[in-house]
């Protein structure tokens, strides 16, 4: 054994999570680096946060400013209003639905339950698709025939008919429909992808360096496998998360959800009316649309910028 | 080849079979018995009832029913519809396949194309405006909310414009008057086969014309297409059916347009991701080493191999279109396979909302076979 | 050490791969990547491996740290308790074999998870084996850093592998290799991926190392020049088998079998007055799939007769002073 | 020395790639001249801008690249400043190219046949088909492969077979210079010797002008008649073969020499480099090699060495030539 001349300067168990808190920090800084170079990404960050806000500023609202009898979303009504539906004015900026109740009220209260879908269903997506992935692919055989003839299955039927017929026959809200998406695609295209990265991932040398220094099985698929597949997986959540608000949107303009109030609702609302290919009342039309495609777009922005940062080859010098 | 094709086919059936025994599972377990809702319909006479009951074989095991209905699908019944009772749910399918795949076909041909040549001339040409413009237009038609962009685009041709007609398949008024022998389906499966042999005789021709001198090549293309082209118009202006003909194509213009611009943005920015990664392979370095021209390198090298990853992406992309297609049908009343599950879902009508779910299933395994297929075509390095 | 010192002892040692085999069909096509090689590791010695790609050296250093099973034969490895086949580990055992034998991969840039700092890589096999208390493990970790010349070592240790350099890395790796303490290190190619100036740096530092840790090395490498400097012993594989073994100046000096002797004809020599004798062998080196029972160098040897045809691959003999042949015409 | 003697001259030869971090210098003041029939060694670490100084004298730059000065002339035409139309007549007609990666120079989607035949299509525009199909299958038999192969895919063939395809490929419109730049690293060595051989019998069979870029000095003492050893950009030194390694004169070489195991003659201990080259957002002041240097002096920290003929023949970029103390 070597003599040890120098005296090693210790790292502490208190120092250990320091650094390491300090290590995520200064990743954290350096992907941003990449990030913020892009502006496309830049820009879909923006949408978010302003959504974001949005979502954030609508409760507040209800209890300050907006009296919740005539700005309630759902069973608001203004008496003031002769005319329903009415063109935005100072007391309802974008004007209120052939209901009477208040547009912005229900665009700002949507966001909240929009960013909640895409979230659910994202999460629900990357922790199947990552596991499923990262075992199909390192252990292969059988376990690997199965998940992929499911995923065969699964991605037989695009999602909108296959929702569509779900929804039709079940009553599905927001939770239910988070869930169902993020199962569809978690087990579905999503796990193709991430198994095929997982099969580049398996055969590198330091997994094998990893068997050699003692490591079972779960201690490579956890420690080695997962944390190589997570970038690619962070990546797909943002598309799941396009995925899961345009299909709810879609469900609920098809009038085929339990939901209360969403973008796709009033949508709905608006066609039931028979206002929906009239110039004059864009009010009802155009916001809520507007907000799903900027919403969508933004997170495929992300994702795009995302890509950039997560493969170094798309990288420009 | 025939080996793998084969074994390919057998895979798609196994999953075919269990699709449908999953779908039969999921619509058989609703809350709500088929024959609640079938009691519960005024159409269907009281005396039939328990005739239907019987004939459905609601009284057997699931099982049972299960074997039964798969059996009877590759008898080709799908059952009777409980809407149009008793009109049988293969009977519509069919009469509506068509309208779907016409409107699938073309519009998904037509996007791949031009997203295809659109994205590679943009790759090419890096930075500046019309890269900025271009990628914004192509994430706006692969962002955008599809019901809109249909809306948006009735509100400007047929509103607004007033060129087109804003939906359905045909306008009733003119059709009343039709000739006894003239009927919608047969005008417009005549109007398929018609395209059909344009576009087989148009392929030949250029299939033909690479074979001849480089000088001819151009008039030999450009007349294998006018000539087939100008007979069948001619021969459908002195037909009986020319002007309802007419009537169909004009109704088809507008969904065919919205389904190929939502497909377009998708092909056109993954071509251009592809052929950026593509330029950088060194054998792109060496085409340059060697002194060809740009257009040469641009085409034959570059394109060529950004091609493979776009064409594998099919896959996904014709999901969206299909997604993007039922959508735009019911936004235009067009009445395909895509309404027609709609309606018969918002409805209750369970057998021919599973007939027209499977009909889409097929629809999409068949086009991954032709993926697939095309695929070993295109990369020399796969050979089953 | 009892058995005259030796370490490994590698007894007919063959692994075969089936080809184009599906979930539901058995193969009757064979890759004899390794096939039927016998050798003995002494205890301090240094063996080089040296072949062209696709002879089966990475496959027997993969056997060697049972990264794969053996398809048939045995690999005893000398504990205190006496030669134990490693094919027959299990559980305890097998983690015991995992602190005893370890390995040096190529590639300095996909040996190391690009996710985990060097801290974390060197002290893997500590922590996936539960030596030590967490300050031990961070001492040894440090230690070896610096045993590897990486200092200061604290200044490394919470850096990820893209922020070193080729040479830093496959120190890592070396470090990697030896926290555990070993006894047999396979190098499977350590050097092939740096540049002149860094590679001898890190070929004196194993040998330093060697001595230091008690090591004993099999090291394989397409570079019979590098294997000249890091060997005691030189074994020469083709398809498969050992060719030639013995002394490593004795086989590069008075090399006895054709294949040897066409090898070394072809490496380049850095002397622009030097004068190499040709090469005589012709073809190129074909996949050892189902092979005949002749010799596997029939093909292409300049020596081949009615006799090589007709027999089976000849055997490993000795021909003095321990230098191992496999030919009928020596 | 008359002009038509040196196919090529590169003089002062500097560019550098723009990266975020700012501009590396890859080739910095570099000059060197290639005679006819003459095969030159360009040898250096990865990274020291050996592949940068191919690339610039085909003009085949990526987009971040520059040429910030200097000149190449081919054939007495400074290329420089010439136009990309121009280029692509110079182009595999005068100096063609062996690249690196053989398995990645040819395009996967045609055969070896087209892609040598759609170079001849717009440099011999009037050769007829039947003379192109003798001159490729006269290539195949040179370079050592079987005519009949040609209309295969790049993928059914192995990786001497198709590296030797692409000398085939660079030899078909008779250029003057070719670049060989590391054409054997990925090759087994038996491989690599044939393949070797072949390209330095077609070099003097054809009286061609070669450039073969390598780390492998073993290689560069197979290949070449002349040798320059670069260093971070800059080259060091530039003499015959013989010279460079019986009689080297910048510490540098001197270092490579001695670091590099070879499988004749005595085994003599291999003498450590220490350091690792310089990084060329960075390098270092004065003299780029003085931090590792043994012989460095405070002059060398301060200012550059001139490139100079010491001897005959013989340049270096050294404060103290040979070792000695100034």
């Amino acid at each position: 054994m070597a003599s040890a001349t120098i005296q090693p300067v210790r790292v502490t168990r208190s120092a250990l999570w320091r650094m390491r808190l300090e290590l995520f920090w200064r990743g954290l800084k350096t992907n941003w680096a990449l990030f913020s170079e892009n502006p496309i990404g830049l820009i879909g960050l923006g949408i978010i946060l302003f959504f974001g806000l949005l979502a954030i500023l609508h409760p507040i609202l209800m209890h300050t400013v907006w009296s919740p009898n005539i700005y309630d979303p759902v069973s608001g009504f203004d008496m003031q209003v002769p005319i329903s539906p009415s063109p935005p004015s100072l007391r309802h900026l974008l004007g209120t639905d052939p209901l009477g109740r208040d547009v912005l009220s229900q665009l700002m209260y949507s966001t909240r339950y929009e960013f909640g879908l895409g979230i659910l269903s994202a999460v629900i997506t990357v922790v199947i698709a990552t596991t499923v992935g990262a075992f199909s692919a390192y252990y292969g055989g059988i376990i690997d025939m199965f998940f992929m003839r499911l995923a065969d299955l699964v991605i037989m039927v695009p999602l909108i008919p296959i929702l569509i017929v779900l929804a039709a026959f079940n009553p599905v809200g927001m939770i239910e429909l988070g869930v169902v998406i993020g199962l569809l695609s978690g087990f579905g295209g999503t796990t193709i992808v991430i198994k095929s990265q997982g099969l580049a991932v398996k055969v590198k040398p330091y997994i094998e360096a990893a068997r050699i220094a003692g490591g079972g099985d779960f201690h490579i698929i956890f420690s080695h496998m997962v944390p190589n597949l997570m970038p690619l997986s962070l990546l797909y959540m943002m598309f799941v998360v396009t995925g899961a608000i345009f299909s709810e949107a879609v469900l609920s303009f098809f009038g085929l959800t339990q939901i209360k109030m969403s973008w796709g609702l009033m949508i709905n609302t608006t066609q039931v009316f028979g206002y929906l290919l009239r110039f004059d009342t864009w009010y009802l039309l155009i916001p809520a649309s507007l907000a799903i495609t900027l919403l969508c777009a933004a997170f495929y922005f992300v994702g795009r910028a995302l890509d950039e940062v997560v493969n170094p080859r798309l990288r420009q010098r | 080849m025939w080996r793998y094709l084969g074994k390919r086919i057998f895979q798609m059936l196994i999953t075919l079979l269990l699709f449908q025994a999953a779908t039969y599972f999921l619509l058989d377990a609703q809350p709500g018995d088929i024959a609640d809702l079938l009691t519960s319909n005024p159409k269907i006479p009281p005396s039939q009832r328990q005739v239907l009951r019987h004939e459905l074989g609601l009284d057997k095991p699931f099982t049972t029913r299960l074997v039964a209905y798969i059996e009877n699908f590759y008898r080709g019944d799908l059952g009777v519809s409980f809407n149009q009772y008793p009109r049988p749910v293969m009977d519509i399918i069919l009469e509506r396949l068509p309208r779907t795949l016409v409107l699938f076909l073309t519009a998904n041909i037509l996007a791949f194309w031009t997203g295809f040549v659109s994205g590679k001339i943009l790759a090419w040409h890096r930075g500046g405006f019309i890269e900025y413009s271009s990628t914004i237009v192509g994430v706006t038609l692969y962002t955008v909310f599809t019901p809109w962009f249909a809306l948006m685009m009735i509100w400007l041709f047929s509103v607004y414009l007033g060129w087109l007609p804003p939906g359905k398949f045909l306008d009733p008024v003119k059709w009343i008057s039709a000739p006894a022998g003239i009927t919608a389906n047969k005008v417009f499966i005549g109007m398929i086969w018609a395209a059909t042999a344009v576009l087989i005789i148009t392929f030949i021709g250029f299939i033909i014309s690479n074979y001849l001198p480089p000088k001819t090549r151009p008039a030999v293309r450009l007349g294998s297409f006018l000539v087939p082209a100008v007979l069948v118009l001619f021969n459908w202006w002195t037909s009986a059916a020319g002007p309802y003909a007419w009537d169909i194509l004009r109704h088809l213009i507008l969904p065919v347009l919205t389904v190929t611009l939502i497909a377009y943005g998708g092909t056109m920015l993954l071509t251009r991701t592809s052929m950026l990664e593509t330029l950088r392979e060194d054998y792109i370095l060496t085409a340059r080493a060697k002194g060809l021209p740009e257009k040469v390198i641009r085409d034959k090298h570059a394109a060529r191999n950004a091609l493979l990853p776009v064409w594998t992406s099919l896959v996904f992309a014709l999901g969206a279109s299909m997604s993007g297609g039922i959508i735009t049908e019911s936004i235009f009343s067009w009445p395909g396979i895509g309404l027609t599950l709609l309606n018969s879902a918002l409805i209750g009508d369970i057998p021919l909302a599973m007939g027209a779910l499977t009909m889409v299933g097929i629809i999409t395994l068949i086009s991954h076979l032709v993926v697939d297929v095309g695929y070993a075509f295109l990369d020399p390095r796969i050979r089953y | 050490m009892t058995n005259n010192g030796v370490l490994v002892d590698i007894k007919h040692l063959s692994k075969l791969f089936p080809m184009g085999a599906g979930m539901f069909q058995r193969s009757k096509v064979f890759v004899h990547a390794v096939s039927d090689v016998s050798l003995r590791i002494r205890q301090g010695e240094s063996v080089g491996l040296v072949g062209e790609s696709g002879c089966g050296k990475t496959t027997t250093g993969k056997l060697l740290t049972r990264l794969l099973d053996p398809t048939a034969g045995s690999i005893d490895f000398q504990t205190k308790d006496g030669p134990v086949d490693i094919a027959t580990l299990r559980g305890k055992a097998m983690k015991r074999f995992r602190r005893r034998v370890q390995m040096i991969f190529q590639d300095p840039y996909e040996s190391l998870n690009p996710r985990l700092t060097i801290n974390d890589t060197v002290a893997e096999p500590l922590n996936v084996q539960g030596i030590g208390s967490l300050v031990e493990r961070e001492d040894r970790v440090v230690q070896l850093l610096e045993s590897v010349g990486l200092t200061p070592a604290h200044s490394f240790l919470f850096r990820y592998p893209h922020e070193l350099s080729g040479g830093q890395r496959q120190r890592v790796a070396i470090a990697r290799a030896l926290v555990v303490n070993p006894n047999f290190v396979v190098a499977d190619e350590p050097t092939s991926m740096l540049d002149v100036s860094v590679r001898t740096s890190v070929m004196q530092l194993m040998g330093k190392l060697a001595d230091e840790f008690n090591v004993t090395y099999l090291y394989i490498t397409h570079d019979i020049a590098v294997a000249r400097y890091m060997s005691d012993r030189l074994a020469v594989m083709y398809l498969g088998k050992i060719v030639e073994l013995g002394d490593t100046e004795e086989v590069l000096h008075h090399p006895l079998h054709p294949y040897t002797k066409a090898l070394l004809s072809a490496v380049p020599v850095p002397d622009p007055l030097h004068k190499r004798n040709p090469v005589v062998i012709k073809g190129q080196v074909s996949k050892p799939v189902n092979p005949l029972p002749r010799c596997r160098f029939y093909e292409r040897c300049p020596l081949a007769d009615k006799f090589c045809e007709t027999h089976d691959h000849p055997p490993l003999e000795d021909h003095g002073s321990g230098h191992y042949v496999a030919c009928y015409h020596v | 020395m008359s002009m038509t003697d040196n196919i090529l001259e590169v003089k002062n030869l500097t560019m550098h790639y723009k990266t975020r971090k700012g501009p590396v210098y890859a080739v910095d003041d570099v000059s060197f001249v290639v005679r006819r029939g003459e095969s030159i060694g360009l040898v250096g670490e990865s990274g020291c801008g050996k592949t940068s100084i191919a690339l610039s004298l085909m003009k085949l730059l990526p987009d971040n690249a520059e040429i910030k000065a200097g000149e190449i002339h081919i054939n007495g035409v400074d290329i420089v400043p010439l136009s990309e139309r121009a280029l692509r007549d110079i182009r595999w007609k005068q100096i063609s190219m062996v690249f690196q990666a053989a398995m990645n120079s040819l395009n996967p989607v045609y055969t070896v046949e087209d892609q040598i035949k759609e170079a001849m299509h717009y440099h011999l525009p009037r050769m007829s088909d039947e003379e192109m199909n003798s001159k490729i299958d006269n290539l195949f038999r040179m370079a050592g492969l079987d005519p009949a192969m040609k209309s295969q895919y790049p993928h059914q063939y192995s990786g001497g077979m198709r590296q030797r395809a692409v000398v085939a490929m660079a030899l078909s419109c008779d250029p003057n210079i070719v670049i060989a730049d590391e054409p054997t690293t990925a090759l087994d060595v038996i491989v690599q010797d044939g393949l070797l051989k072949k390209m330095r019998e077609l070099q003097r069979q054809l009286n061609m002008s070669m450039i073969y870029i390598s780390h492998d000095i073993a290689v560069i003492a197979e290949v070449s008649e002349r040798v320059g050893v670069m260093y971070a950009g800059k080259m060091v030194e530039f003499s015959t073969t013989v010279n460079i390694f019986h009689h080297p004169m910048h510490p540098y070489t001197m270092a490579l020499m001695s670091a590099f195991p070879s499988i004749v003659g005595e085994k003599t201990e291999l003498v450590v480099l220490p350091g690792e080259p310089p990084d060329l957002l960075d390098p270092p002041p004065g003299c780029r090699f003085h931090p590792r240097c043994p012989y460095a002096t405070s002059i060398c920290k301060e200012k550059e060495p001139e490139f100079r003929e010491y001897e005959e023949g013989h340049f270096v970029a050294c404060w103290h030539p040979g070792g000695e103390q100034a």
